[in-house]
């Protein structure tokens, strides 16, 4: 159970950073500690209490084709595979806006947002 | 007071999230098609390891998707970066001999433990993704080390077309063999637990794992390399 | 057919392959690029027409991996589905196209790949059926799109991205929070096995939670407001050719997968976010664009109030409990609001690119020259605007109809928004179209914008089809096939004259198809559109040089829809007709050099009108009945909606309180065009006001003091039109204002619905054609020959014009009422239906009015015609021959009607009785002898004296002529100085100045200035609120917070 | 042992939100960054708890390595520190 309140809290300090700080990179590390809640708030959804991981490589699991382990001790895969590609595309989203503000910056030599207002109304 | 309304509306939300932890227990069993992949994911696809199973063949679509997307940053980010006309220019501060030696014996190590992650992603923990980034951690030792590296991109990207057209191709192959895009058809399915086993799901880590490499290697190169104007 | 997945694939392994291809050169990229969205493009198409032509029928499913749907994941590709895909990778290539035409910047592979993902990301998120398969496509397209919006030589671009980036992730956040969570609720990803598990009972929990979570993720994309900023910001900062793809197709795309998840989840409050989000930011947005000044960010938010609507229309679609017909018509009317978006909005953002200037002011007289870019501009303008017969209108119109009755207040709000929309955008129209020394250059290929509005055309021709396919409205053919031939008259625009044939014979063609018509209301104002119309256009050919090469094309556009109006059997069809002839009228006034402003104007009270029409026509409908016709008497109806409906006409005859746009548009517009508004167009007001007393009104409440009232306007307007018109000094704005006046008399006559009131109504509409047409055709002639409308330039014109002179004399008798011409006859006739109801309040208004008629009749004769002529008009000419003509039928025909009222009394009787009553309301005693209860008349006799006399008159006139001394122009002057500013020469020049003190408080424009009043506080309000986009970044991300707060807020009640 | 594991998730909990608010209230760039990394990090121990090795190692590798590493290449070319 802490793991979704502490996920929740990641997820919610992530988004508070977004919401209120005024520096650009301070706005992605938001964001990426936002993922980072999300990503473990969907693993600790995937957890059976006592289960393993969902590798059956030991011979003694696995015999003529037919699963001798309980299923329900084994943790939940789909949330796993899931958060691998919630991971990657993170990585790919934070990528994109890390080139954009270094560009940003290259144009205005600040990342503060109060510099790029320009915009509006 | 910013900070004040921020506060007031994340608890508001938060407030409404908690409520839906009060239906899920954490530890609770699971139902539904992770049912179906836990017990019959082995028999289907002879991986032992389940996450594979799912990412590669089940979901495979996903990966795609998620390769996608990374060949998407780097492609994204170079357009960026790059949209000037300059001449690209790499120079760094000079590093000490401790790092370069020992990255002159760690670099293939790395390079050989993020093959055999990718390689073996169908067995143990790990795949294409896991090996391609230790990869590309095995580069940026490299830019780390060596004050004049840059990697060729002409290889970088061959590597990466030849891996993601081989993917999709191997996509469509299954559609041919077996009327079903990724279908893991294409080649027998095997012993369970062996390296050589689970049809085609090797085959699109290995893939998976050279274009990820790529790609972050690339990604990298271009994120550290600079423009002359700077 | 092309298996879905496929296209997939393929356009992967062209965007990987591209990055060896890059090292071959550029025009290997293209190539492979250009194959591959030929490819996809035929590909969907094929998957399209199957579903259009019945081929397919069912959702074609795709199952990935070999795994049947929970276990695996499953493309769905339904019909909705491939249309958009369609459209998606059409804009697409159209933007592409073009963005490589203007030039990429520099890593042009790059750019390449990043579109080529852009439309795959899309297309795979619009086929997909899988939660997170979604969120995947989803990225895609976001990453994507984030590269492209950064990509253009301009920083701000940047700034845009990055707010892009930061809303998108958040938005993101929450799609995968909802998928995952929906996992866990329902155990599997698939969307129809998620929604097989949902009941809307199980909508009291955590699935409330869950699926606003992930609703309000994708409703973030669709750019609602409050937390639309962002969305903004990208149409204001980045390259247009990105922006076109993106509100074109992109957000198309979010957009069905919003609605389709929210079926799938069976979410039972769609309909309210609908309401509460959907029609705010329509609201909002169409407001908030009126003081907009850079081009792109007011296209902006008419793109996100056409997104507003579209959400608004989905609520109803899925939560609005509407079934048969009303559900197909929500359905036509979603679809056509994409289409008319997609292609308009792009051709527009194309535009913006061709000329490159961001500052609205800059782009005065864009238009002006190139002929091509001004048709594609003003369609796309027009569709968007919601103009006949453009694809906008149609969907405007099923919307209409398909809302539920209970919910009339959106039908108001949403055609407020509507009116707002037209206020914005032809207030750009009017500059873009207005005469400027700039220069432009088209800088970059018009074929994208041309492609596009070729398709539009084309859609706009098949959604008119499938309205009347749909709703069973009858219309002539004959009418429709006339009509596009106007069509072939725009073709032939290079030669005038062919022009003026060809709307020649189009009219006798048309009075020659209708020429057995029975005489009722209907064919009365058919044969009196039609022949009115033929003489009036026969007279437009000397002076239509002036104008534009579309002036024929809507000219004869907009009598053949006043044509229709007269044909129309359905409420509906007479809206579809008013709105045609409004809005080609528009066009046409437009083409006044000086009529921007007036047009504008004319338009905007003409779409307020019209507007009020559609919702009364809404509140007529009943149950099933969605296209109510004239003769449905079955029901009550409420007075609101007469009230709603007799709007439209007031408005057109231009009445005491909404006469605003009266006197301009009549001044400004184009000199042949002014007979035909006055003669004609103004009298379809006359008709619909008759047609809305026989048979609305008896079936209200209230209905006697709704006429009384109706009376009194006409009387106040005949009064105080006739004082306006005394006072002005322009010799079209005097007629404009005596145009209004006489439309007041027949407001009376309708008012009184007698048949006495009837016949003097009829009578007096044609009769004002005569006059009205002779007078206006006169004037055409006059500044024709001397470049000025404005009086005191003029004078002394009987020595040059003696034609003209006659003709204009008779027709100012007529005018006056004076008897032997037709004139008197029509005040007989209503001063008679007046004794015979004792409204003798009324009757002693429209007397005092008749008396101030006078004032302006001889000003107008004497400051024209009579005086010293002006030196520089010496050499002036009679006018054209066809003018001449005109003049000459006219005059001959008011003087055979004043001789024989018959003429005109044959016809008005028949229609009289065929509106249910006994007889005209009086009698012929032999030929010329009509006797009312109140006394009789003698016409013939009367020509006779009144001739007697005038002959007399005239040989005094030439007895004492001796005695009669001629003055030089230049025998006056003083101090030295020879005056020559036409006021202090003339003496006609504020003839009626003595006058002014006395009338002064009824002659201010004290109604012109409350409506501008009105205008410009409205105006001011929504330039302060607009300030709601601070263009702050943590500003937009905090409402997004704010706004879930509030939707679970009022949707979750309580687990606590 | 499984108390003292399930104290020492416990412990990484709250280090992970300490870091969390760490990394929003510093106003060193750099500094925000490695700790935004050792979040990653802390979460991939969590993730073998939970019986994730793939998601772990992914977290460990994407997550605070590649991450990480293009954060500071970031802060580093934009020179910056918060106002």
């Amino acid at each position: 159970m802490i793991f979704f309140g502490a996920s929740l809290l990641l997820i919610l300090i992530g988004l508070y950073g977004a919401l209120v700080k005024r520096n650009l990179i301070k706005i992605i590390i938001g964001l990426s500690i936002m993922d980072t809640g999300i990503n473990m708030l969907i693993i600790s959804l995937g957890f059976v209490k006592g289960g393993t991981a969902p590798i059956i490589s030991l011979k003694s699991l696995f015999q003529k084709n037919s699963l001798l382990v309980d299923v329900s001790k084994i943790v939940d895969p789909l949330p796993q595979a899931l958060v691998l590609t919630a991971i990657v595309i993170g990585v790919a989203v934070t990528a994109m806006a890390l080139s954009v503000v270094i560009r940003m910056y290259s144009v205005k030599k600040s990342i503060e947002i109060d510099d790029f207002k320009e915009l509006k109304w | 007071m910013r900070k004040i309304v921020a506060i007031v509306f994340l608890a508001i939300i938060g407030f409404y999230i908690i409520s839906i932890f009060s239906a899920f227990q954490f530890g609770d069993k699971y139902k539904g098609v992770s049912e179906h992949y836990v017990k019959e994911g082995i028999i289907e696809n002879r991986g032992a390891n389940l996450v594979t199973s799912i990412v590669v063949n089940y979901r495979g679509f996903d990966t795609l998707g998620e390769v996608t997307v990374l060949f998407l940053a780097a492609t994204g980010l170079s357009f960026l970066l790059f949209s000037c006309k300059c001449e690209r220019e790499f120079k760094r501060i000079k590093s000490s001999l401790v790092l370069r030696t020992a990255t002159d014996t760690l670099f293939p190590m790395i390079l050989l433990f993020g093959a055999y992650i990718f390689i073996h992603g169908h067995l143990t923990p790990g795949g294409g993704f896991q090996g391609g980034s230790v990869i590309a951690s095995g580069v940026m030792l490299l830019f780390l080390s060596f004050r004049s590296f840059h990697p060729n991109h002409k290889t970088l990207s061959t590597i990466e077309v030849l891996a993601g057209i081989s993917f999709a191709g191997i996509g469509l192959l299954g559609l041919v063999y077996a009327k079903s895009f990724l279908a893991n058809s294409v080649l027998p399915l095997g012993q369970w637990n062996r390296l050589i086993s689970a049809g085609v799901i090797p085959l699109i880590y290995i893939a998976v794992g050279l274009k990820v490499g790529a790609e972050l290697s690339g990604l990298i190169s271009d994120m550290i390399s600079t423009t002359k104007e700077d | 057919m092309v298996n879905p997945v496929v296209i997939i694939a393929i356009t992967l392994m062209a965007a990987f392959s591209i990055g060896i291809f890059q090292f071959f050169g550029k025009k290997f990229v293209r190539g492979v690029f250009w194959l591959t969205i030929l490819f996809d493009f035929s590909a969907v198409l094929s998957i399209a027409y199957g579903f259009l032509t019945g081929k397919i029928t069912k959702p074609i499913m795709v199952k990935i991996g070999g795994f049947p749907p929970p276990i695996g994941i499953n493309l769905s590709v339904d019909r909705f589905g491939a249309y958009l895909a369609v459209v998606i990778f059409f804009i697409g290539a159209m933007a592409a196209y073009h963005w490589l035409n203007k030039g990429i910047d520099d890593p042009e592979p790059k750019a390449l790949v990043l579109m080529l993902l852009l439309l795959l990301g899309s297309t795979g998120m619009i086929f997909t059926q899988d939660f997170f398969n979604l969120f995947v496509f989803i990225e895609i397209t976001s990453i994507a799109s984030y590269g492209l919006v950064a990509s253009n030589v301009d920083w701000s671009s940047l700034e845009a991205s990055f707010k892009y980036i930061v809303i998108g992730s958040i938005s993101s956040t929450f799609v995968l929070l909802g998928a995952v969570l929906l996992y866990k609720f329902g155990g599997s990803l698939n969307m129809l096995d998620i929604s097989s598990k949902i009941t809307p009972s199980r909508y009291g929990g955590v699935l409330m939670i869950i699926a606003i979570m992930f609703l309000f993720g994708l409703l973030i994309e669709l750019e609602l407001f409050p937390m639309n900023g962002w969305a903004l910001d990208i149409y204001q900062g980045a390259n247009p050719a990105v922006v076109a793809i993106l509100a074109g197709g992109i957000v198309k795309g979010f957009y069905l997968v919003f609605v389709r998840s929210a079926i799938y989840l069976k979410f039972p409050y769609i309909l309210k976010i609908g309401l509460i989000f959907g029609l705010t930011t329509y609201l909002v947005s169409q407001f908030f664009a009126w003081k907009q000044k850079d081009i792109r960010r007011l296209f902006g938010y008419s793109s996100v109030g056409q997104l507003g609507l579209l959400v608004l229309a989905a609520g109803f679609y899925v939560g609005g409990g509407l079934q048969g017909i009303d559900k197909t018509y929500m359905l036509l009317a979603i679809v056509f609001f994409v289409l008319n978006h997609s292609f308009s909005k792009s051709t527009l953002f194309f535009i913006t690119d061709l000329i490159e200037e961001k500052d609205i002011e800059k782009w005065k007289g864009v238009l002006k020259g190139n002929k091509l870019l001004k048709t594609l501009f003003s369609t796309s303008v027009l569709s968007m605007a919601g103009a006949p017969p453009f694809i906008g209108f149609w969907a405007k119109l099923f919307f209409v109809l398909a809302i539920p009755k209970q919910y009339f207040y959106v039908v108001v709000l949403v055609l407020l928004g509507a009116v707002a929309e037209i206020i914005y955008y032809f207030n750009l129209y009017r500059i873009t179209s207005s005469d400027s020394e700039n220069c432009f250059e088209i800088k970059g290929s018009i074929v994208p914008a041309s492609m596009n509005t070729l398709v539009l055309l084309g859609l706009s021709f098949l959604s008119g089809y499938y309205f009347f396919l749909y709703t069973r409205i009858s219309v002539s053919t004959n009418l429709l096939i006339m009509m596009g031939a106007a069509i072939i008259i725009y073709i032939f625009g290079f030669s005038r004259i062919f022009q003026w044939v060809l709307s020649l014979g189009i009219l006798s063609y048309a009075l020659y198809l209708f020429k057995n018509i029975n005489i009722n209301l209907q064919g009365f104002f058919l044969l009196f559109i039609l022949v009115g119309g033929l003489i009036l256009v026969f007279a437009t050919y000397p002076v239509s040089k002036k104008y534009s090469w579309s002036f024929y094309p809507l000219l004869i556009f907009s009598v053949l829809s006043m044509v229709g109006i007269a044909l129309a059997k359905e409420w509906i069809s007479l809206f579809i007709f008013w709105e045609l002839m409004s809005w080609s009228s528009y066009l046409i006034i437009n083409q006044g050099s000086k009529a921007k402003k007036a047009s504008w104007v004319y338009l905007v009270m003409s779409a307020i009108g019209g507007y009020a029409m559609l919702s009364g026509i809404k509140l007529l409908t009943s149950g099933p009945n969605l296209v109510p016709g004239f003769n449905s008497t079955a029901m009550r109806y409420s007075t609101l909606s007469a009230i709603l409906i007799f709007t439209a006409f007031l408005i057109k005859m231009a009445t005491a309180p909404v006469h605003i746009w009266a006197r301009e548009a009549y001044g400004e517009s184009p000199d042949g065009f002014t007979p035909i508004l006055s003669g004609i167009l103004s009298k379809m007001g006359v008709f619909g006001a008759i047609l809305t007393v026989v048979y609305l009104l008896p079936h209200t409440a209230h209905s006697s003091v709704i006429l009384y009232g109706l009376a009194l306007f006409g009387a106040l307007t005949a009064l105080f039109m006739a004082l306006f018109a005394a006072f002005q000094e322009n010799v079209k704005k005097v007629l404009a204002y005596s145009s209004v006046s006489q439309v007041g008399y027949i407001l009376i006559g309708i008012a009184l619905a007698s048949s006495l009131g009837y016949s003097a109504a009829l009578y007096h509409t044609v009769n004002h054609l005569i006059f009205k047409g002779l007078l206006f055709v006169a004037v055409a002639g006059i500044i024709y020959r001397t470049g000025t409308s404005y009086l005191p330039e003029m004078g002394g014109l009987i020595r040059r014009m003696p034609v003209t002179f006659l003709a204009f004399l008779m027709g100012i008798i007529t005018l006056a009422g004076i008897p032997p011409l037709s004139g008197f006859a029509g005040k007989w006739l209503l001063y008679s239906a007046l004794l015979e109801k004792k409204w003798m309040f009324i009757l002693l208004i429209a007397m005092f009015a008749s008396i101030v008629a006078f004032m302006y009749c001889y000003k107008l004769l004497h400051t024209i015609f009579l005086g010293q002529l002006r030196d520089k008009y010496i050499k002036v000419k009679e006018v054209p021959l066809p003018i001449a003509i005109v003049e000459l039928v006219l005059a001959g025909l008011t003087m055979a009607v004043g001789i024989k009222p018959s003429l005109i009394l044959d016809f008005s009787d028949k229609v009289v009785k065929s509106l249910g009553f006994y007889g005209p309301g009086y009698a012929y005693q032999g030929a010329h002898r009509i006797v009312s209860k109140f006394g009789y008349w003698n016409a013939y006799f009367m020509a006779v004296f009144a001739i007697g006399a005038f002959i007399i008159a005239l040989v005094l006139f030439f007895l004492v002529k001796a005695k009669i001394r001629k003055v030089g122009q230049l025998d006056i002057g003083y101090s030295g100085e020879v005056p020559d500013s036409p006021e202090s020469v003339h003496f006609g020049y504020d003839l009626y100045a003595h006058m002014r003190r006395a009338v002064s408080p009824f002659i201010s424009p004290i109604m012109e200035n409350s409506y501008k009043k009105v205008y410009n506080g409205i105006a001011a309000f929504v330039d302060y609120a607009r300030r709601f986009y601070t263009g702050d970044l943590n500003t937009y991300a905090m409402w997004v917070i704010i706004t879930l707060s509030f939707i679970f807020y009022i949707f979750y009640k309580g687990v606590f | 042992m499984v108390i003292i594991l399930e104290y020492f998730m416990i412990f990484l909990i709250v280090l992970m939100i300490a870091l969390a608010l760490f990394a929003i209230k510093t106003k060193d760039l750099l500094s925000a960054v490695i700790a935004s990394g050792f979040i990653s990090l802390v979460a991939s121990i969590v993730y073998l708890y939970l019986q994730a090795p793939d998601v772990a190692m992914t977290e460990a590798a994407i997550g605070a390595g590649i991450t990480t590493l293009i954060f500071v290449v970031a802060v580093r070319k934009t020179k910056g520190r918060e106002k």
